[in-house]
């Protein structure tokens, strides 16, 4: 009969399994989210009614608290801020993981994998890498979630020799996950969580702000592989197939936005990118753009047949999506026929700018990815470009010498006009100067993202 | 013809790659020869059972998520945030089955923290997802 | 030390998936088979290599035998004679199978799974379990070849209240093996495999020779649920892999003919369809079709820009893949655009016609797959169907009282000109006239595809 | 605000979904309390393991074989049924560990069945995929 529980684990995590894949498309996205949560409430149920499990008090003090805190800052959290939120998150799967394997430490007996001071070699093993891995989510999280939130400086921090005493950290590690399991000794699972938690922020802190959406998915990676190396621990394969599912998700997310921005994993790991802003930005100064205004913006877009809007970071920031579906609305009715470009790192995190027109109820069938659209621009009459900049950037197509040559970008430049709303000829978040400002086909709209939609709606009516 | 050669030389790979495979086995089979009776007997050590259900998980994460559209990978990464909490799972043992107290109060903390993670990144997609609609 | 061997195992089942990946594409696909001879080599060597297995000459014995046989019948056997021999090595993964449980059952203290008369009851159920997918598949796929090869008639056999007998012997079945765990004995055993034996014949027999090909899916299918099923009984978790790895590739491979055929699956198990050829093959008696020789086809396909070439099974049977092509290199070099358009279910097996052309050396960048054709025929001027019919047949998209309706097929009608190279104006495999050998754009070139194509290049040069 | 609706009502979906889960669940701990120690060691019974691996490789076959372009489903075919043939890894036991010199012969009698197969397929599937060329 005790193979009830297994079971119900193996059902757990199918569903678990059934809740990606319905993410597949939108129809079946919320089919797949009531699997998710189908899977997570019986491996909980399953789990507190094993028999000897009885201090329910505890434990439904424990979810309701955690749960109190996670629903609260969930249901109040703007949109615009999930990046940040994202990598809180992570932080404290990082942290559960760590608790959990010095909880099996202290208690081997009760998981099955020995006895205190006797704790078995592979269990000992595989604890030490859960609680690393947990660790370096934990802390690394913590520092991408103040960068992201602007709590930390989103410059990249170096300092010399840090890849020699990250290495040698590393090599601690090691000599201390070896001392530990010769010894058992308590002190130096400890050590081993200590140096995991400094090497976590070491790692991340020399990352660029910019590059900080890789590095959330990486943590997301990490924080499955962590939870996955617990259920190695426990002998529990549910937490083993969740950290595999987990971890592949994130590593596949790292892989999309590194292919999205031409660069590989490990120069984006290796850190230093992205704080050189100010050293190009005046090269280009001698050159004049061409200013414009709601109302100029407004007549060219009427008059036009086909739009396509780029969305970018700054929508986000500005909060302009309600604004920018108005005013699509607005030409819709004067005929014509408007789509959105969606470049795969627009944004903070990937599928960013689709959430955010999602939530202004712009229909998912009107916004198309990079691969789908790009070669619809040559036959476009206007591209209205709202706070973004680097994804456009046609230097990733011509300049060899640009650092974010290779990059695949939108083909706005092929448009006949493009209107770039933005509050400056400032660069974008990857500090590089955007030719395409100073084009003849090419309109600045200087504002504020919302108030200039807002205001181009005006001039619309 | 080349193919044909390009291939008898791939077949020559073949023979290469099983030698070392052969090497590879022997060399098991020697250290096997140390085991009292393992000739049946394969699916009883955890390690390797885990080891197969991982790469086999990976296998099907790797598909799934390939296959997830890239306008909802924001949702993508708070469900498997939630999802990852499962190892609320570990704390819950943790909290009532440990001996020492002080394991007890770390499976506490971590169930707090799981369920954070748990209703958090449930109630974020939740969010996420009812917005997406077809017709405006 | 004991983990070497499942570790290998894992190994040779990473190596199986990774040769099924590699079939994604052709350029893949070598890469992919050498990983699957490669995973075979490895899961046998660390088998014979395992402690007390040392009587070698007997199995160097067997692998020789069954080695050559096998090896003499793949070097000889002609490309358009596949259909029968897959089915026929099913028949044999099937006895294999039912031989692996006999000497289970007679041998459980060998695979710890008990003793003689003592064996544990999981074991029990899962080894009847294999014996019986086994044994089904074993008969079953004899049947198939018989009909494929022409030994057994294609026709439908039906009888009076077969599906009631069918269900009398599953119930049988089920009765046993209930009996056999509960008394143990090996009189119930062999009851057991002897009906599932009687049971694949009876459940394959009704079904009519065109449906063929995914009856030897489903084997396909079969025999690999029937090696899952061993491998549960031996605790193999290869077999188990493998077995689901090869059940899911039949399945689907059924599911996609049956969609092909816009058929369900239930329909064709059902059996009885495709036995009233010569019923409606009158209806159209009255009416005329066009006829035409090679030096006609030669000149209209001579003076055209764009030609689509649709193979059918008639092209396997008269082997006229290597005229065909000789035919589309003269038009090439005419200057006229020669295309290859393969539906789902042409031929006698999924690819079979991808198999043909390849064989002739056609680049298989020519070849297109019905969803990224369809569209051209409308702006084509010729298409050239060699030896296909229902494939074609326009009452599957009009006629509603068609046993073929709602089949998806090749659009050919929308083009200029239709080329019809058959033997006579009978009907396909589905036993359906085709009213597009009456239209007027149609020219049917009655004779063997082989000689008709040869004709037709000697009239072009 | 229809859609709304409709999440709201899926959500009583979840909650029913849950009380039958917890139906379950309870019915699973009360059968669990039969047993005598089974709160952590859930990877024992090769029965789930199997399980386990079982619907794993069916997701991954799943994914992998829809992957397959379809000119090459008649190697597919081929080469699945020369994968089947692994079976000779219980064919092989069957023939040298078995006690009884019945089961031996049909040890024998599988090795020779599963090697034509292991024989054929792969050479029948080499053929064809030695075929496909892309320049002509
Ligand atoms: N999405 C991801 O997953 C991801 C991952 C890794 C890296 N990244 C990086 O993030 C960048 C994304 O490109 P992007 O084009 O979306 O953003 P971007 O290149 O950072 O440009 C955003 C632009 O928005 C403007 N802006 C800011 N606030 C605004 C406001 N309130 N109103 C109007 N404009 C405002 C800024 O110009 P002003 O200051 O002049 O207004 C800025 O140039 C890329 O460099 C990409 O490599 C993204
Ligand atoms: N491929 C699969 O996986 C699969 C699976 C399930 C069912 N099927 C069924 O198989 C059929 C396949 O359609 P299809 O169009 O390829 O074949 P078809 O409908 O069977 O037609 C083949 C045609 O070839 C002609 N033919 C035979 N020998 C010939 C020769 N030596 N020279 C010239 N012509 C010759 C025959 O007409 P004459 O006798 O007048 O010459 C016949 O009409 C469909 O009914 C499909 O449902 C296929």
């Amino acid at each position: 009969m005790e193979i009830f529980t297994p079971l119900a684990y193996l059902v757990s995590s199918v569903l678990f399994i059934m809740a990606l894949r319905g993410l597949a498309g939108p129809e079946t996205a919320r089919r797949g989210f009531l699997y998710g949560v189908a899977g997570m409430v019986l491996a909980i149920l399953v789990t507190i009614m094993l028999p000897n499990v009885t201090p329910y008090g505890l434990i439904i003090l424990g979810v309701l608290i955690g749960g109190g805190i996670g629903s609260a800052i969930a249901l109040k959290i703007e949109m615009t801020a999930l990046p940040q939120l994202v990598a809180a998150f992570h932080s404290l799967v990082g942290l559960a993981a760590v608790c959990v394997a010095i909880a099996a430490f202290y208690s081997p007996d009760a998981y099955g994998i020995g006895s205190v001071g006797n704790i078995k070699l592979a269990s000992l093993i595989e604890m030490s890498l859960g609680a690393v891995i947990g660790a370096i989510t934990f802390t690394g999280s913590i520092i991408a979630w103040g960068k992201l939130q602007g709590v930390v400086t989103g410059k990249p921090i170096t300092f010399n020799m840090q890849h020699m005493i990250n290495a040698f950290l590393a090599g601690l590690l090691l000599l201390f996950v070896i001392m530990l399991c010769v010894t058992q000794l308590s002190f130096y699972f400890w050590l081993i969580v200590i140096i995991a938690c400094v090497l976590g922020v070491l790692i991340i802190i020399p990352i660029g702000g910019a590059d900080m959406p890789v590095i959330v998915s990486m943590l997301n990676s990490y924080s499955g592989w962590a939870a996955a190396g617990i259920g190695f621990t426990l002998h529990n394969n549910l937490l083993i197939i969740v950290g595999a599912l987990v971890g592949a998700s994130g590593a596949i997310l790292s892989y999309i936005m590194c292919k999205g921005m031409n660069r590989s994993f490990f120069n984006v790991i290796l850190g230093g990118f992205g704080g050189e802003q100010a050293a190009s930005a005046q090269d280009m100064g001698d050159r004049n753009a061409n200013l414009g205004s709601a109302e100029d913006a407004a007549y060219i877009m009427k008059n036009s047949s086909k739009v396509i809007i780029v969305p970018g970071y700054g929508m986000a920031v500005a909060q302009a999506q309600h604004a920018l579906r108005e005013m699509a609305d607005v030409l819709k009715s004067h005929g014509v026929d408007v789509k959105y470009a969606i470049h795969p790192v627009a944004g903070r995190m990937p599928g960013h700018m689709n959430v955010l027109l999602a939530e202004a109820n712009v229909p998912y069938d009107e916004v198309f990815e990079l691969e789908d659209i790009n070669r619809d621009f040559a036959m476009t009459d206007v591209v209205y470009v709202i706070g973004a900049n680097d994804i456009t950037n046609p230097a990733a197509k011509t300049d060899t010498t640009s650092p974010i040559y290779g990059m695949p970008v939108l083909d706005v430049d092929k448009a006949k006009t493009v209107l770039f709303v933005k509050r400056s000829l400032g660069s974008g978040y990857a500090g590089i100067d955007n030719p395409l400002f100073y084009e003849n086909g090419t309109m600045m709209l200087l504002d504020d993202a919302k108030k200039m939609t807002e205001n181009i709606v005006k001039a619309l009516e | 013809m080349t193919t044909e050669q390009a291939f008898n030389k791939d077949l020559m790979g073949i023979a290469e790659a099983a030698n070392e495979l052969a090497a590879v086995a022997s060399q098991a089979a020697f250290n096997a020869h140390n085991a009292v009776e393992p000739v049946v007997n394969n699916g009883d050590s955890f390690l390797i059972t885990g080891l197969t259900v991982f790469i086999l998980a990976c296998f099907v994460g790797y598909y799934v998520v390939w296959r997830v559209t890239p306008a909802l990978h924001s949702p993508l990464m708070a469900m498997t945030n939630a999802l990852s909490s499962v190892i609320i799972v570990g704390a819950l043992l943790a909290l009532v089955v440990s001996a020492t107290s002080f394991s007890k109060i770390m499976g506490f903390i971590a169930v707090i923290l799981a369920s954070i993670n748990i209703f958090g990144g449930f109630i974020v997609t939740r969010r996420m997802l009812h917005m997406f609609k077809k017709k405006g």
